[in-house]
């Protein structure tokens, strides 16, 4: 095996190069000469080819990720902004917490089970890497049609796989989504979610600081997993047999990850680390010229020193590779013994790989030859840049012309329509129970989840001695980013936020995880650009900053592209979990209350989805009401006016008042506006709305302060166990009552509602 | 009655991580010289009647699609004619 | 009173056990696997988790711990174990209770809250429930379905070692419903269900399986009294 | 280098979930007459050096103490020796 060397570059400058196979483009593959003054070695082409990717270089999306910068609210809760490998907030008393949301939607196509589990060891490291203890994941998720065979493959693999990582780590999985939609069908959309916390003097950053410290790689083996592309490199350089197979697949080991957390939070904790980075996508790469760019400039790399689980990976490989369950740390020489020792005792491999310098170049040595040496911010940061073309798809206008209206879609009338339509909501797989999925989570592990599904944001403790800890929701609703991806994108983080005010925290900080098909197609840039938009303009309005997140392109089969899916993750603070606010209303003489006003608003809703229809215009967005709401919300909570709390979505009041029913098992009677419309009032989807539930003692402070505020609230039911024998069943039975209209029996509805995942997947 | 045994090993090249755990208890439990171990799953079954070229072509395309999953696994197939 | 809780490379219940010790009123100590020094411990706990990942079979790595040596020795002679999921695992490993567990047999993890019927309370872990009490805490395992062969089974049955059974669902396929089970001595007890979930009102569905902590403290308590 | 297979299988008279469901997956795919499915585990252990009397008793008792469990399972030892 004959290895390029740097001398070998300078005396042989026209060798042909692989660049096109490993995806360069002829201009990108100058730049790289221009930038060295020679052609590449095949280790830096390789190095070069992987960083510049769509994937680690955000080469599309840069240009418009931009906003979450330039129109960043103004706030004194960040610590840490975006660019590092998570966004880090101050939530009072010293402490501090990063969560962040990413994508591995392809490599979950492929093998459902381990790509999922690789996508949680994955955030979690970033999270870690922050110094943080990860405290808890969650899981957006997206399939295509619930009954198509493919989804059959892909879903329980997923399921199994993000359960099986996490439960092994000991992550609680405090919430997520499952939607389906015919677009992801070929594209399943798996982006994971962690949070974890420390207090502020445990911060950590990736940077090489201090010359003459170390650079040490510790946890799993090197192997030649995810170098699909760089194969290619190595076969020039072996023998006549070419290289040995590579996998296609990683897979995960949630044991080894678990060492790395215990050993990671031990070295931190001793104050034995200057700099720390995970390995992700682009592995040593990725992480010694991100380090390395972030600190003093200079390292050097002694890369046969990498412990290999592959003996015949080249050192284009090992510079490659995507192993999972590694990390990377910068130590003090004084220090390196007692960090060998912690690992040791955690069992996790460590070695030196290299040494901190002043050259302002990334050197690395493969037994005594120099194969690389760049300028390691031209890799990690100076990466091409491109404005693509975008323009509004001609078809906009006919799509948003097709409204949902009564001429266009029958409406259901009668009470025994309507009670038709909410039984055929319940059972529809984006609205069913999501149990099935959710029991094969943990979400009891480290004992301090306060809230999981069903409830509206998962809510762990983070401080046991006063209470204070955090909620965090995950939204997007893709059919309404599709009629008008701005106000898809704006209604995702309202729908996020209000989930998060519903609990009782106050939102603080937004991360996101952007999944669009191809940003070559100049229509999904479009889509891209103006979810971008939407997405920075209404965090600018709520004041809360985006902290990080993620781009996933590419999401596509031919030339259809998924729905635009930007999820958003919001999360909040609450002082003292004790006051959180759960769905489940309480005893009889409750009462409920409609905050926010109700629309004649069907497009993109989960009715019209069930109908086979997509079009008109999505509900309106109206940030500083969803302001005024969670004010409302977080100020019930606080001042105790509040026994349950659940946001209005999909599926509408009539959706939200089961959802709060089957939580609680207690009946309860409704009645409807005299002016209202029916239909409209249970089903449409309008943002802006929640339903509370008072104590009868709360009532009047609690709507004079609504009214004082200028928000409405409407007094619609109230809890009712003794309905049963009215409703013609026996005196115990619960039953929801929606005013003479029509009348559900509780326990048959949560049947229905229960057994229809089962059905599909059990 | 015709027994069939397909066993089914990660490929080379794919991690392992059982295969790991089980290497590291043997050393600490006095095996000395472990190279490597592979964890792999064994599937016996039985079938009424004789093996035949039909029974054997479904037999050796679900290994390969129901028993191991072709994009990390490999497996092998035995037929043991039995009484 | 000083309650031992083990770590083994991948316990992951640890510290909740640790609290649960605390909110009974006993002291926590932290044991670590590679140590055979119980440090002076009246009593421990094998949390839940996957220890050295699970990947041979549930418990069966960390049954060759250094700890553990020490821990059937001391059980052998009276100090009172409790095995949560994971621990219940390794206790069978280990041979300090009958039978194994196996796969669940709908073959899918899962977490639950799951209700139970305490039957023996003539166990250091259990003297503080009433005979025949109801009560509700989390299960969350992928291998909870208890086997043993039909002799041990109606040996267990017979001799009152079942400590608790499941009610309304069986979550794992286990034989007879059971969900705990104790040694003839009464001081080690197994249970596949987690009480230290279901130990403070906010962060678990009941507060019922803070009597198995509270329990060890009375038991401590007769003995002083006792000698 | 030596080459070690151990096979451990659920003894006959445990119920085994995982080979009820594949026997069923089976039938389902089309494989007729399958009167049962058994699932067990493989071992494949490499050693460097040759086996030898201190190796295979320490191997024979880990299969029965470790790799299997005695209070279910069944194993089966195979050395297959190497160049
Ligand atoms: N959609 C987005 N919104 C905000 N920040 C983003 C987005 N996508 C990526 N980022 C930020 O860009 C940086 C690089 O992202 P990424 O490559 O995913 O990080 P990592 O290398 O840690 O995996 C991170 O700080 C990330 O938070
Ligand atoms: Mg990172």
């Amino acid at each position: 095996m004959s290895i390029d060397t740097v001398g070998n570059a300078e005396r042989n400058p026209d060798q042909p190069q692989p660049f096109a196979e490993l995806g360069l483009k002829p201009d990108e593959y100058q730049r790289i000469r221009d930038i060295l003054g020679r052609r590449p070695t095949s280790s830096e082409l390789a190095m070069y080819s992987v960083m510049w990717s769509e994937h680690c270089s955000y080469k599309s999306s840069k240009v418009h990720l931009r906003q979450f910068g330039d129109k960043k609210p103004e706030t004194d809760t960040l610590l840490v902004g975006i660019g590092e490998n998570a966004g880090v907030v101050d939530i009072g008393a010293g402490w501090a917490v990063t969560f962040k949301v990413e994508s591995h939607n392809h490599p979950s196509f492929v093998e459902p089970y381990q790509g999922a589990a690789t996508g949680v060891g994955g955030i979690v490291r970033d999270i870690l890497s922050m110094g943080a203890r990860p405290l808890a994941v969650m899981d957006p998720l997206r399939f295509g049609p619930a009954d198509a065979a493919d989804t059959k493959r892909v879903l329980p693999g997923i399921v199994a796989g993000v359960g099986g990582y996490g439960n092994c780590l000991g992550l609680p999985n405090i919430g997520g989504e499952i939607v389906f939609d015919e677009s992801y069908a070929g594209n399943p959309l798996v982006n994971a979610l962690c949070v974890g916390a420390m207090r502020h003097e445990d911060i950590h950053l990736a940077s090489a600081k201090g010359v003459g410290n170390l650079v040490v790689l510790y946890g799993a083996r090197t192997g030649g997993d995810g170098i699909g592309g760089v194969s290619v490199l190595a076969s020039e350089t072996f023998d006549a047999d070419g290289p040995a197979k590579r996998p296609s697949v990683q897979v995960g080991d949630p044991f080894m990850e678990k060492l790395l957390i215990e050993a990671t939070l031990e070295v931190l904790h001793a104050g034995l680390v200057e700099g720390i980075q995970d390995l992700g996508g682009a592995g040593i790469s990725c992480a010694t010229s991100e380090l390395a760019s972030n600190g003093e400039g200079g390292m050097h790399v002694w890369l046969d020193r990498v412990l290999l689980r592959d003996p015949t990976l080249s050192p284009e490989e090992i510079l490659m590779s995507e192993s999972q369950e590694r990390m990377c740390a910068i130590v003090e020489p004084a220090k390196i013994d007692d960090f060998l020792a912690l690992c040791k005792k955690w069992e996790v491999e460590a070695v030196v790989i290299g040494e901190v310098n002043a050259s302002g170049r990334l050197t690395v040595e493969w037994h005594g030859e120099e194969i690389v040496n760049v300028p390691p911010r031209t890799v990690a940061h100076e990466g091409p840049v491109y404005e693509r073309p975008y323009h509004r798809p001609e078809w906009m206008d006919a799509l948003q012309a097709d409204a949902p209206t009564a001429d266009r879609i029958t409406r259901p009338v009668t009470g025994a329509q309507l009670q038709e339509t909410l039984l055929d909501l319940i059972a529809s797989p984006n609205l069913a129970s999501k149990a099935w999925v959710t029991s094969q989570y943990d979400r009891y592990v480290l004992g301090n989840t306060v809230l999981a599904q069903p409830e509206d944001s998962g809510m762990v403790r983070i401080d046991e001695e006063t209470g204070l800890g955090v909620a965090i929701s995950t939204d997007c609703n893709g059919r309404f980013a599709k009629l008008d991806p701005y106000t898809g994108a704006q209604l995702a983080l309202a729908e996020s936020y209000r989930n998060v005010s519903a609990t009782g925290a106050v939102p603080l900080a937004v991360t996101n995880c952007l999944n669009f098909g191809s940003p070559e197609d100049p229509e999904v840039m479009w889509q891209f650009s103006e979810a971008v938009r939407g997405l920075a303009d209404g965090c600018l309005q709520l004041g809360i900053p985006v902290t990080g997140g993620n781009v996933s392109f590419y999401n596509q089969t031919g030339d259809t592209p998924i729905l635009p899916t930007p999820v958003v993750g919001v999360l909040g603070v609450i002082d003292d979990v004790d006051r959180r606010t759960p769905i489940a209303w309480g005893p009889d003489g409750e009462l409920i209350y409609v905050l926010g006003d109700t629309r004649d608003e069907f497009g993109g809703s989960e009715w019209a989805h069930r109908k086979g229809h997509l079009g008109g215009m999505p509900p309106l967005v109206d940030l500083d009401r969803e302001r005024l709401l969670s004010e409302v919300l977080v100020a019930g909570s606080r001042d105790g006016m509040l026994t349950a709390a659940h946001d209005v979505s999909d599926g509408g009041i009539a959706m939200t008042l089961v959802e709060m029913a089957l939580r609680s098992g207690v009946g309860a009677r409704m009645w409807l506006p005299d002016d209202a419309d029916p239909f409209v009032y249970l089903f449409a989807e309008s943002a802006g709305r929640a339903i509370v539930v008072i104590p009868r003692s709360e009532e009047m402070r609690f709507t004079e302060m609504c009214a004082a505020r200028g928000l409405p609230a409407f007094r619609v039911g109230v809890v009712d166990s003794g309905l049963g024998a009215d409703a013609g069943f026996d005196a115990a039975t619960q039953v929801l009552q929606f005013g003479d209209l029509f009348t559900v029996h509780i326990e048959e509805v949560r049947a229905l509602h229960e057994s229809v995942l089962p059905a599909l997947f059990g | 009655m015709a027994r069939v045994v397909v066993d089914v090993m990660l490929k080379p090249e794919i991690l392992d991580p059982q295969g790991r755990a089980v290497q590291g208890a043997l050393g600490r439990l006095g095996l000395t010289g472990v190279a490597d171990v592979r964890q792999g799953k064994q599937f016996v079954i039985t079938l009424d009647g004789a093996m035949d070229a039909d029974r054997a072509a479904v037999l050796e395309r679900l290994a390969g699609e129901l028993l191991s999953n072709p994009v990390i696994e490999d497996f092998t197939l035995t037929v043991q004619e039995d009484s | 009173m000083r309650i031992g809780v083990v770590t083994f490379p991948g316990s992951l219940d640890d510290r909740d056990a640790a609290r649960a010790v605390r909110l009974a009123g006993g002291e926590a100590v932290a044991l670590w696997h590679g140590d055979s020094d119980l440090s002076a411990v009246d009593a421990v706990v094998l949390p839940g988790g996957f220890s050295y990942g699970d990947y041979l079979r549930c418990g069966a790595i960390a049954r060759f711990a250094p700890v553990m040596s020490s821990i059937v020795s001391r059980a052998e002679g009276g100090m009172p174990v409790l095995g949560i999921c994971n621990g219940f695992q390794i206790l069978c490993e280990s041979h300090l209770l009958p039978g194994a567990l196996t796969r669940n047999d709908h073959l899918h993890f899962i977490c639950r809250d799951q209700r139970l019927v305490i039957e023996s309370t003539d166990s250091d872990w259990t003297r503080d429930f009433e005979p025949g009490q109801e009560i509700v805490v989390p299960l969350k395992n992928g291998e909870g379905g208890y086997v043993a062969d039909e002799q041990t089974l109606d040996q267990l049955e017979g001799d009152g070692l079942v400590i608790a059974r499941y009610l309304e669902v069986n979550p794992n396929g286990s034989r007879r419903d059971i969900a705990g089970i104790r040694n003839a001595r009464g001081n080690v007890v197994g249970l596949m269900p987690h009480p230290e979930h279901a130990v403070e009102a906010l962060t678990g569905p009941t507060t019922d399986g803070l009597a198995f902590f509270t329990s060890v403290l009375t038991t401590a308590l007769t003995s002083v009294v006792n000698a």
